[in-house]
């Protein structure tokens, strides 16, 4: 009873929190709203009886994934965002789509769902020690491959955030290509 | 004894793409390129001989045979081999390439090499689509040909030469797709693209799901074919391509590249699905019939010299698949024979064409008139081809006309009837395009001082008009060949065709 | 920055080597060397990717071109060899996650030897389009490692990884040309939709694990073969097509082809739509062919047929030669689906086939196509080709090569590639697609057609410079005719390989006629 | 007693969220963001899974989606610093250089 | 059948002639050229005369097969020949009258810078007359018929600088072509039904058919298309428009090819299928219709023609149309013979009236000559003759045949009076008309203005009519070379008709026309008793209508030459009507030729060809184009946009799948 009180209370905070990401004009609402979602979400994996996952959930995302969000809203001091309408298909078509999509695998997950047995707290025998068991043997894999994950995203964010002039200045000779968006691109160079 | 055997076959296939690559090599100095080409093309020819001298003459095989394995999965073999169809458009072709080498002579002043190259490769090309017998094969070849001959309209053309090669390009890749869809479901379920292997499998009726499909296998070859040829509602890209299309393009696809349609109906329609063939033929007749009295009406008024050939070859071509759909030996005979005459005929035109085109540079006959008082000898010359067109008696025309009429007329009366009104027609449009040119005073200033045939021009020409008349007087020299290929072909048929008769 | 690189290379060394050895003591959980060997070409690959990422800051921006592309060619090659090495250990490793079979070994060797083709093909570009070298080759590389593994894991997590680690690869190389705001653009749409459709199919992957309780391919395979299906499964396998649809650029999962295709790098975009899109084929067989996902036919059929009418009739009308290229790769990925739409025992060996001949000749173009783009790809109009044929005969010639492939002239890949997928079709009597495919694949000469008659018809424009093709791509250039050419002229080999490991892909699942039967049940 | 079908529910509406949340939004960082919601609820869907299967490998997914969100994170801030750079805007619907 | 191998030979000699003339004439002097040619169509000639001395109707009819032509499957024809009684006539008839004209185009043609030409084009056409003639088959009957209209195109068309000329040897050749179709269908009849085209196989089969009394049947199909083929060759109703305009040609030619030899080939063909005729009572009667109407109105157009040439043309389709109505009744061998006598009068008729227009300079107008007998002797004595013989004056020629014919057209059983009636009218207005122009030609006084000036400028492109020096200035005779033929053929066409007496000339053919001479003879002894009375009566009849015709061209043109135009005026329209040919090639024009080329032009070039099917096709890649323009601007480059497209194809799959799902 009091289990289901407390999922209904965190999922309500994590629906308001979503709802409240697509509301908000400012990006950084949006963020922070994003980290309520998630930190209710913790709550919610405590519920289903992972506690690696939930403390995983608030160090990894929480803490990592949306400072470097909030770092990257203050960098481009990104104001609010101009309700510009650059696509109808987005609304005539995407959005119902979605609704009917949304609607059929709701349905499908309620109705046609093979079992629907319940859960309680600590139902898991979830032991950090099984996950590493887990993790260090099964998907050692996955794992050592993540790592060439990580790898590759540090090289893309090294190229793609170092500014291009450093290469153009030391090696850029004749002419500027006269192209639009070259213009567009190089503009900003001096 | 068939002489060489099956090497000569090869032999006669690729020397002229050999020839082709080896100008690759040679430096760009354009006359040693002519002059290779043409030892090329020739000897390409005098091998070629070499099959109808060592022609068996026994119906039931094909002849000079090579079949060796080629790809094992899929099942493709490199089987080439020739009967009384096929043997004299081998050589059809052969003779008129070195004409064409001769018709470029000086009229291809840039990009030498190239063109040359594209000539004999499109040459062997030709050659392949005839002489192979396994449908992979057949259509390497067939495609081959689409290639060369469009980058010979674009390149080499003039007016609306683009327009003209993509229209070209277009119509025959839109056929021949149905026809590989076709072919590949013959592999599909027979596992080999033998011609001889599908036939028997066929015959045997060990074909699963035949029954269902062969109609529409029948119309997927039959689309390929018919735009080729081109039947009647297909035929539009004709005339723009020939206009456009330089000389010697112009003889090649008139003399040989529309045979490749009537040859692939008379060797797979036919000799794959004669109850289908049988079934289809009066629409496909009617369609011949169309476009014989059709490309008549239209080429008779026809303002533009090349153009004016073009429609008539539609309706010569016709004139093929009347003949092959009336399944009777004299039309078969008659067809095959159409198609040469036809082929020498209509290429002699069309170099006499481009002859005039390179001293004049149009094609618009209202340029012309009282021509032959300038150029006596070009003249003589056109009339001769034109007689042989016309179909006169002891010209080559006349005894293919003569033998499919007679053939259409025995399988459906009123077919024949309707066809023979072309004899009419004929001679209207080609008499009234040589009044128009050589007679009367000459209209415009410049005609007259247009040189006359000079030695080059004139053994490019001597031997279509010697062939031409040739052909008309000792037909049987073709014909003893052609007909055991055609008893053959209608072996199925007999019951078919007696019916037939009877209606 | 470069020394927190080094330090990064160094940990992820140390990760993927030490740790291992570490863990020996627990019996029972360490791997064995055979292990190792079936992943023999990705241990390769990476070690080569870090080798360039420590060797660039040592050289000078000026000259490190050559060096490094060199070393990150020889690392294909050694990869290349490896993948032989590798066949020779048939096998899953590491407890089920990855398996080496024929399927996957032709799929390793054939997403390697686009790498190496691609990087041989960049050399000149690189310094004529002022790209660093170094994260250049140190990304190919290790992209080529996800796709290595898409091609091999049979665990959908694994195959999740992978997948992300040759999306975030090509996401960043596809933003490299920096100086361009369309190189950055395309980089953004790729990777904001890329991202998009990862989440489906994992949404897919997670409802698949709700379904059958496991992430196992075989083992969903099991489940899905016994009898009664869970409801869940067709949602999962929706929600996976989505996201796999979305990688092979199958309609309407392909608006993201069109963009980022022009913006993108030549060379990138040439590997891009062949090197992940094979293994996105490979992953889509494995889960819908070997899992034997649930009502897939007519998803395909359908999606088949929209995909190459709409990727051919688009290309119709555009004047950007990557733009056309980026079409026709949508048609020819419809082509593909065909055969998967066809029976699998047919269809696979199709698809491999398909797939190998669409990357020689597709690499081969795009070579062609970055060598005449010029610097800041200037030169990628219709109209900027006009008279190829006359100024550089040879470039021209080879151009028209691969463009006669893609239409399907036969002695070119193109040829036997359609080939296949049309007799796949037939014998398993989808007459209407094979229709549809004939139909199209005459409307799509059109357009190619349109290239060669600009190169051979139309009179040259003076101001458009032609270089004369440096040696590395010419090089590559030649091997990618002479793949064509081999795989036109003697497919045979090729085939028999790919329908011997279609027997193991066969054989791995239940028999391929009970797949066939259900698929027939849904007709 | 909570029926599996709710937790299932919340990640759908989650996911939906996330999927909306990328058709209207318009700023290139917040589209960024409800990509990041809908693995979100993707992982919580795993987890119930896991919970409904009495299966750990459920959890050990998450972390492996995780650890590719951070990932695809960190490359995606840096492309959409690069984009902007380029095109001095956040704003999608300005982002349409290549088109048709 | 007994084979001759000299048959061959015949045509082969002239073939050769014309071969080296052709390809050497343009270098070699003009007498070598004359020599060659005289010398081969002589050789042949004499060849004719000596297989004719040798001929003995005991081993007739003779053969020879020189070589297979074309065969396939059963069917096979061969180039073989074929003499008898009909074919030796004809051979004598072409070769003889064949060679004097040679002889005369000698002297006519000399100054014609083209002369090589002109004699090697002969020679091609005694080549293939001959052919025609000694065919044994229909097919290689079939080469000669086309190849003399090949040789009559090339003659017509000999000034081709004229424009007029080339018109008319076009339409000579299309217009013929048009009856060959005819011709050619009859053969596929026979073709299909007896599977060969060998004369004697043919009739063979045709024997065993029975006779066809209700019109419509296979022999009366093929005896009616070959009468299409023979209208068109022999000039009759409605093909006989290309006659008149053949006469652009030099004269000789008309003489040769439009008088004596090629226009009969129809009659030949129709008697040499008499067989088929015989029992297709229906076709024979078309036959005698056709010809008989022919007759008469050609020879109603005779009358008002000016042009001297003109009025011999349509004199020649009338007396072809009395051959005609002679075989319709059954009486091949009168029509034979006066195919005959024809071909010595009207060749010299035409040779005269050359002779006449050499003389003053190339005028052709009756109009501008007169009083010539003064100038010309020789001419207006052979050309009386000619006169005198083709109004059937006894005992010249054509007094025989022509009697022959009409007595036979009243008396043969499939004959009547009707026939006879109107061919008596035609005889009389021939006479009438005949007589015209030999009065207005030869008497009265020279009208021609000085002879320069008479020149037709549009003839400046025919040197020949006016290539002599001497030709300027008064009339003249021509020379002896042109004479001497004239001489022989007045000869000819006073004793020509002789051999017709008391039948021999029937009886002679009789083994050719089996079947349809036994006939006439049972008939002839059956009425033996009234014959003979009646035949002398019609026989004077038709004398006095020559005699009148006679009379009446004297009054009109010689007593009272002011008359026929009064006349003209009041008949009017009529008048009009007939000098204007009844403005039958003004229907033909509008009726066929204008249709025809703007029919092609408008509906089917421009209409379906361009209009339909390549529209179509244009319009396809049009419409394909804008559906990708179109279709390309989903690609509207909005990243949301792109989402929408996933997210919306991302339910319709969900929405399949569940629905597969809970299926």
């Amino acid at each position: 009873m009091l289990h289901l009180i407390l999922f209904l209370f965190f999922g309500a905070i994590c629906v308001a929190g979503a709802v409240n990401l697509l509301v908000q004009s400012h990006p950084i609402n949006s963020a922070l709203s994003l980290i309520v979602v998630m930190a209710s979400l913790a709550a919610e994996y405590l519920l289903l009886g992972a506690e690696f996952v939930a403390a995983v959930q608030v160090i990894v995302y929480a803490g990592a994934i949306m400072v470097l969000f909030l770092i990257t809203i203050m960098l481009l001091n990104a104001g609010k965002e101009e309700r510009t309408q650059g696509s109808r298909v987005a609304t005539l078509i995407g959005v119902p789509g979605l609704t009917i999509g949304a609607v059929l695998v709701a349905w499908t997950l309620v109705g046609r769902l093979s079992t629907t047995r319940s859960v309680s707290i600590g139902a898991l025998w979830g032991a950090p020690k099984d996950i590493a068991r887990l993790l260090f043997r099964d998907f050692l894999l996955p794992f050592e491959v993540t790592s060439v994950l990580i790898l590759i995203a540090i090289m893309g964010a090294v190229v793609l955030a170092s500014r291009p002039e450093a290469i153009a200045r030391r090696q850029y000779s004749g002419p500027r290509p006269q192209e639009t968006r070259e213009l567009v691109a190089t503009g900003k160079d001096h | 004894m068939e002489g060489l055997g099956p090497i000569i076959l090869s032999l006669v296939t690729f020397i002229p793409a050999a020839g082709g690559l080896l100008i690759l090599l040679i430096p760009r100095r354009d006359r040693d390129i002519k002059v290779f080409a043409l030892v090329i093309s020739v000897l390409a020819f005098v091998a070629s001989l070499h099959l109808p001298v060592h022609l068996h003459r026994d119906p039931n095989t094909f002849k000079f045979e090579i079949d060796r394995v080629w790809i094992t999965t899929p099942n493709i073999h490199y089987h080439m081999g020739i009967d009384g169809f096929s043997v004299w458009l081998v050589v059809l072709t052969t003779f008129l390439t070195p004409l064409c080498v001769l018709i470029s002579w000086t009229s291809i002043h840039e990009r030498v090499k190239e063109f040359f190259i594209l000539l004999l490769i499109l040459e062997t090309a030709l050659i392949g689509v005839f002489t192979s017998l396994d449908l992979f094969l057949f259509y390497f070849f067939w495609e081959a040909t689409l290639i060369p001959m469009a980058l010979l309209i674009g390149m080499y053309g003039h007016g609306r030469k683009v327009y003209a090669a993509v229209k070209f390009f277009l119509f025959t890749m839109i056929g021949s797709m149905f026809m590989l869809a076709a072919i590949v479901w013959l592999y599909a379920k027979t596992g080999s693209f033998d011609f001889v292997v599908i036939q028997n499998a066929i015959r045997s009726g060990s074909v699963p799901g035949f029954e269902t499909a062969s109609l529409w296998l029948f119309l997927g070859f039959f689309v390929a074919f018919a735009v080729k040829v081109p039947i009647f509602p297909l035929h539009t890209w004709l005339p723009d391509a020939h206009v456009e299309a330089p000389t010697a393009g112009s003889v090649l696809l008139a003399g040989v590249l529309l045979k490749m349609g009537t040859y692939g109906l008379l060797r797979f329609n036919v000799g794959l699905f004669p109850e289908q063939a049988h079934r289809n033929a009066p629409w496909i007749m009617v369609l011949a019939l169309i476009g014989i009295i059709y490309g008549a009406l239209v080429s008779l008024v026809q303002p533009n010299m090349k153009k004016l050939i073009a429609y008539s070859s539609v309706s010569h071509l016709g004139f093929v698949v009347l003949g092959i759909f009336s399944f009777t030996a004299a039309g078969l005979n008659g067809a095959v024979f159409v198609m040469l005459a036809h082929g020498v005929a209509t290429g002699g035109l069309f170099m006499l064409a481009g002859i005039l085109y390179e001293r004049r540079h149009t094609y618009e006959i209202t340029e012309f008139g009282g021509l032959a008082t300038p150029m006596p000898k070009y003249a003589t010359f056109f009339l001769v081809t034109v007689l042989a067109s016309v179909g006169l008696p002891l010209m080559n025309g006349f005894v293919g006309e003569f033998l499919v009429l007679s053939g259409a007329f025995q399988a459906r009366p009123i077919y024949g009837i309707l066809a023979a009104t072309g004899v009419i027609w004929s001679a209207c449009y080609l008499l009234w395009l040589y009044q128009r040119v050589f007679f009367g005073k000459v209209k415009h200033e410049v005609n007259n001082t247009l040189p006359d045939l000079n030695l080059r021009e004139k053994t490019a020409l001597a031997p279509i008009a010697i062939a031409a008349l040739v052909m008309g007087v000792a037909p049987l020299v073709w014909l003893s060949a052609i007909d055991p290929a055609v008893q053959a072909a209608l072996a199925p048929f007999t019951q078919l065709a007696s019916t037939m008769v009877g209606r | 920055m470069t020394l927190a690189l080094a330090t990064t290379t160094m940990t992820a060394f140390s990760q993927s080597f030490l740790l291992p050895n570490l863990l020996a003591q627990a019996q029972s959980s360490i791997p064995q060397s055979a292990d190792y060997m079936r992943i023999l070409p990705e241990l390769v690959l990476s070690l080569f990717g870090m080798l360039v990422m420590i060797v660039d800051p040592l050289l000078d921006e000026e000259n490190s071109h050559q060096s490094l592309g060199t070393i990150a060619l020889i690392g294909t090659l050694a990869a290349l060899a490896s993948t032989f090495w590798m066949a020779q250990y048939p096998g899953t490793a590491f407890w089920n996650m990855v398996r080496v079979d024929g399927f996957s070994a032709f799929f390793h060797f054939l997403v390697i030897a686009i790498a190496a083709v691609v990087i041989l093909s960049s050399f000149e570009y690189l310094r004529v389009q002022r790209i660093r070298a170094g994260e250049y080759y140190g990304l190919i590389l290790f992209g080529t490692v996800g796709m290595c593994l898409m091609s091999s894991a049979i665990e959908l997590v694994l195959i999740f990884i992978a997948l992300e680690i040759s999306s975030i690869s090509t996401y960043v190389l596809a933003g490299f040309r920096r100086r361009d705001a369309a190189s950055s653009e395309s980089s953004l749409k790729y990777f904001l939709l890329g991202s998009f459709a990862t989440a489906f199919f994992l949404y897919g992957v997670a409802l698949m694990f709700g379904a059958t309780g496991s992430t196992n391919i075989d083992a969903i395979s099991q489940v899905l073969r016994s009898g009664n299906v869970p409801a869940l499964a067709y949602v999962a396998t929706a929600l996976m097509f989505v996201g796999l649809g979305f990688k092979v650029a199958a309609v309407p999962f392909h608006v993201w082809t069109p963009d980022v295709y022009e913006g993108a790098p030549a060379p990138i975009v040439g590997l891009m739509s062949t090197g992940p899109k094979a293994a996105a084929f490979a992953v889509l067989l494995r889960v819908l062919v070997e899992a034997n996902a649930p009502g897939r036919f007519w998803l395909l059929w359908v999606s088949a047929a929209l995909t190459m009418t709409l990727g051919n009739l688009c290309a119709l009308v555009q004047d950007n030669v990557k733009r056309l290229l980026a079409y026709s790769s949508i048609a020819h990925a419809g082509y593909v689906l065909v055969a998967f739409a066809a029976r699998p025992e047919l269809g696979t060996s199709a698809v491999m086939f398909y797939t190998a001949a669409y990357a020689a000749m597709n690499v081969g173009a795009f070579a062609v196509v970055s060598h005449f783009a010029n610097a800041g790809e200037k030169y990628v109009a219709i109209e900027d080709y006009a008279g190829l044929g006359r100024r550089s005969p040879v470039l021209a010639a080879t151009l028209t090569f691969f463009l006669m492939s893609f239409i399907g002239i036969p002695i070119t890949g193109g040829f036997f590639a359609k080939f296949y997928i049309l007799s796949a079709a037939l014998k398993s009597d989808l007459v209407g697609l094979t229709l549809i495919l004939v139909l199209n694949s005459a409307v799509a000469a059109y357009y190619y057609l349109r290239i060669i008659v600009m190169m051979y018809m139309r009179e040259p424009r003076g101001e458009v410079p032609v270089t004369p093709v440096p040696a590395a791509a010419a090089l590559a250039i030649a091997v990618c005719v002479a793949a064509t050419l081999y795989l036109g002229v003697l497919p045979g080999r090729v085939l028999d390989y790919a329908a011997h490991s279609t027997h193991d892909l066969a054989s791995d699942t239940a028999t391929p006629s009970a797949s066939s039967a259900s698929l027939a049940a849904e007709r | 007693m909570v029926p599996l079908s709710y937790y299932l529910v919340l990640s759908g509406i989650l996911f939906v969220c996330g999927v909306l949340g990328f058709l209207i939004k318009r700023n290139i960082i917040t589209i960024f963001m409800s990509i990041e919601l809908m693995l979100n609820g993707v992982n919580l869907s795993f987890v119930a899974f896991a919970a409904q299967w009495h299966a750990l490998s459920g959890q050990v997914f998450v972390f492996f989606v995780m650890v590719v969100a951070a990932a695809e994170a960190a490359v995606g801030l840096a492309i959409i610093i690069a984009v902007y750079r380029t095109r001095e805007t956040l704003n999608v619907d300005q982002v349409n250089l290549l088109k048709l | 059948m007994t084979p001759n191998p000299y048959l061959w030979l015949v045509p082969i000699l002239p073939l050769a002639g014309a071969a080296i003339n052709g390809f050497f004439g343009r270098r070699s002097s003009k007498n070598a050229i004359t020599a060659i040619a005289l010398g081969f169509c002589g050789l042949a000639f004499f060849l004719a005369v000596v297989i004719a001395v040798r001929f003995s109707p005991a081993s007739a009819p003779y053969y020879f097969n020189l070589a297979h032509w074309i065969r396939s499957g059963s069917f096979q024809v061969d180039f073989s020949f074929y003499l008898d009684q009909l074919s030796l006539v004809m051979l004598l008839v072409v070769t003889g009258v064949g060679f004097l004209i040679h002889i005369y185009s000698v002297g006519y043609m000399w100054d014609d810078d083209g002369y090589y030409r002109f004699m090697a084009y002969l020679n091609l056409f005694m080549f293939f007359m001959l052919t025609l003639v000694l065919a044994k088959n229909y097919l290689v009957m079939f080469i000669g018929w086309e190849g003399v209209g090949l040789a009559s195109y090339l003659l017509i068309g000999f000034w081709f600088i004229k424009d007029s000329a080339a018109a008319a040897g076009k339409k000579a050749f299309i217009v013929n072509r048009i009856g060959d179709f005819g011709f050619l269908i009859a053969l596929f009849l026979m073709i299909k039904h007896f599977g060969t085209l060998d004369f004697t196989h043919v009739f063979a089969a045709v024997q065993t058919l029975p006779t066809e009394t209700a019109g419509a049947g296979l022999l009366t199909a093929i005896g009616l298309l070959l009468m299409v083929g023979a209208a068109g060759k022999s000039a009759q109703i409605p093909l006989y428009v290309w006659l008149p305009d053949a006469m652009e040609g030099p004269t000789p030619v008309s003489a040769l090819i439009h008088a004596a030899t090629m226009v009969t080939a129809g009659v030949y063909m129709v008697a040499r299928s008499s067989a088929i005729f015989d029992r297709a009572p229906m076709a024979m009667m078309v036959v005698a219709i056709v010809g008989t109407l022919t007759a008469l109105f050609a020879a109603t157009i005779g009358i008002a023609q000016t042009d001297i040439k003109k009025v011999l043309a349509y004199s020649t389709v009338s007396q072809l149309g009395y051959m005609f109505m002679a075989c319709g009744v059954g009486a091949f061998s009168a029509g034979i013979f006066h195919l005959m006598t024809h071909a010595f009068f009207k060749g010299l008729l035409f040779l005269a009236a050359g002779s006449v227009i050499h003389g003053i300079g190339g005028e052709q107008d009756m109009r501008k000559m007169g009083g010539l007998r003064v100038y010309m002797p020789v001419t207006f004595l052979t050309m009386s003759i000619a006169t005198f013989t083709i109004a059937g004056f006894p005992p010249l020629a054509a007094f025989f045949s022509k009697d022959e014919i009409l007595w036979k057209a009243y008396s043969s059983p499939n004959g009547s009076w009707v026939y006879w009636l109107i061919g008596v009218i035609t005889a009389f207005i021939t006479s009438f008309y005949m007589f015209r122009l030999w009065f207005l030609t030869f008497f009265g006084d020279y009208r021609g203005a000085i002879a320069h000036d008479s020149h037709d400028p549009s003839r400046a492109g025919a040197p020949a009519t006016h290539g002599h020096g001497h030709s300027h200035g008064d009339p003249h005779e021509s020379p002896w070379v042109m004479l001497g033929p004239l001489v022989i053929l007045a000869i000819l066409s006073v004793v020509g008709g002789w051999i017709g007496i008391g039948g021999r000339f029937e009886h002679f053919l009789a083994p050719v026309f089996q079947s349809g001479a036994a006939a006439e003879l049972a008939h002839e002894t059956a009425g033996e008793a009234a014959g003979k009375g009646t035949e002398t009566l019609l026989m004077l009849i038709s004398v006095t209508a020559a005699v009148l015709g006679l009379l009446l061209a004297w009054t009109l043109y010689l007593r009272r030459p002011q008359l026929p135009a009064r006349i003209a005026a009041s008949l009017g329209t009529l008048y009009e009507a007939v000098s204007h040919k009844y403005y039958i090639d003004e229907l033909y024009a509008v009726l066929f030729v204008k249709p025809l080329i703007d029919g092609s032009t408008t509906i089917l070039w421009h209409g379906v060809d361009q209009g339909v099917i390549d529209a179509a096709v244009n319009d396809s890649a049009d419409a394909a184009r804008h559906v990708s323009d179109n279709v390309r601007h989903m690609q509207s480059g909005n990243l949301r946009s792109y989402a929408g497209w996933v997210a919306a194809g991302g339910a319709v799959v969900i929405a399949y799948m569940v629905w597969m799902g809970v299926r």
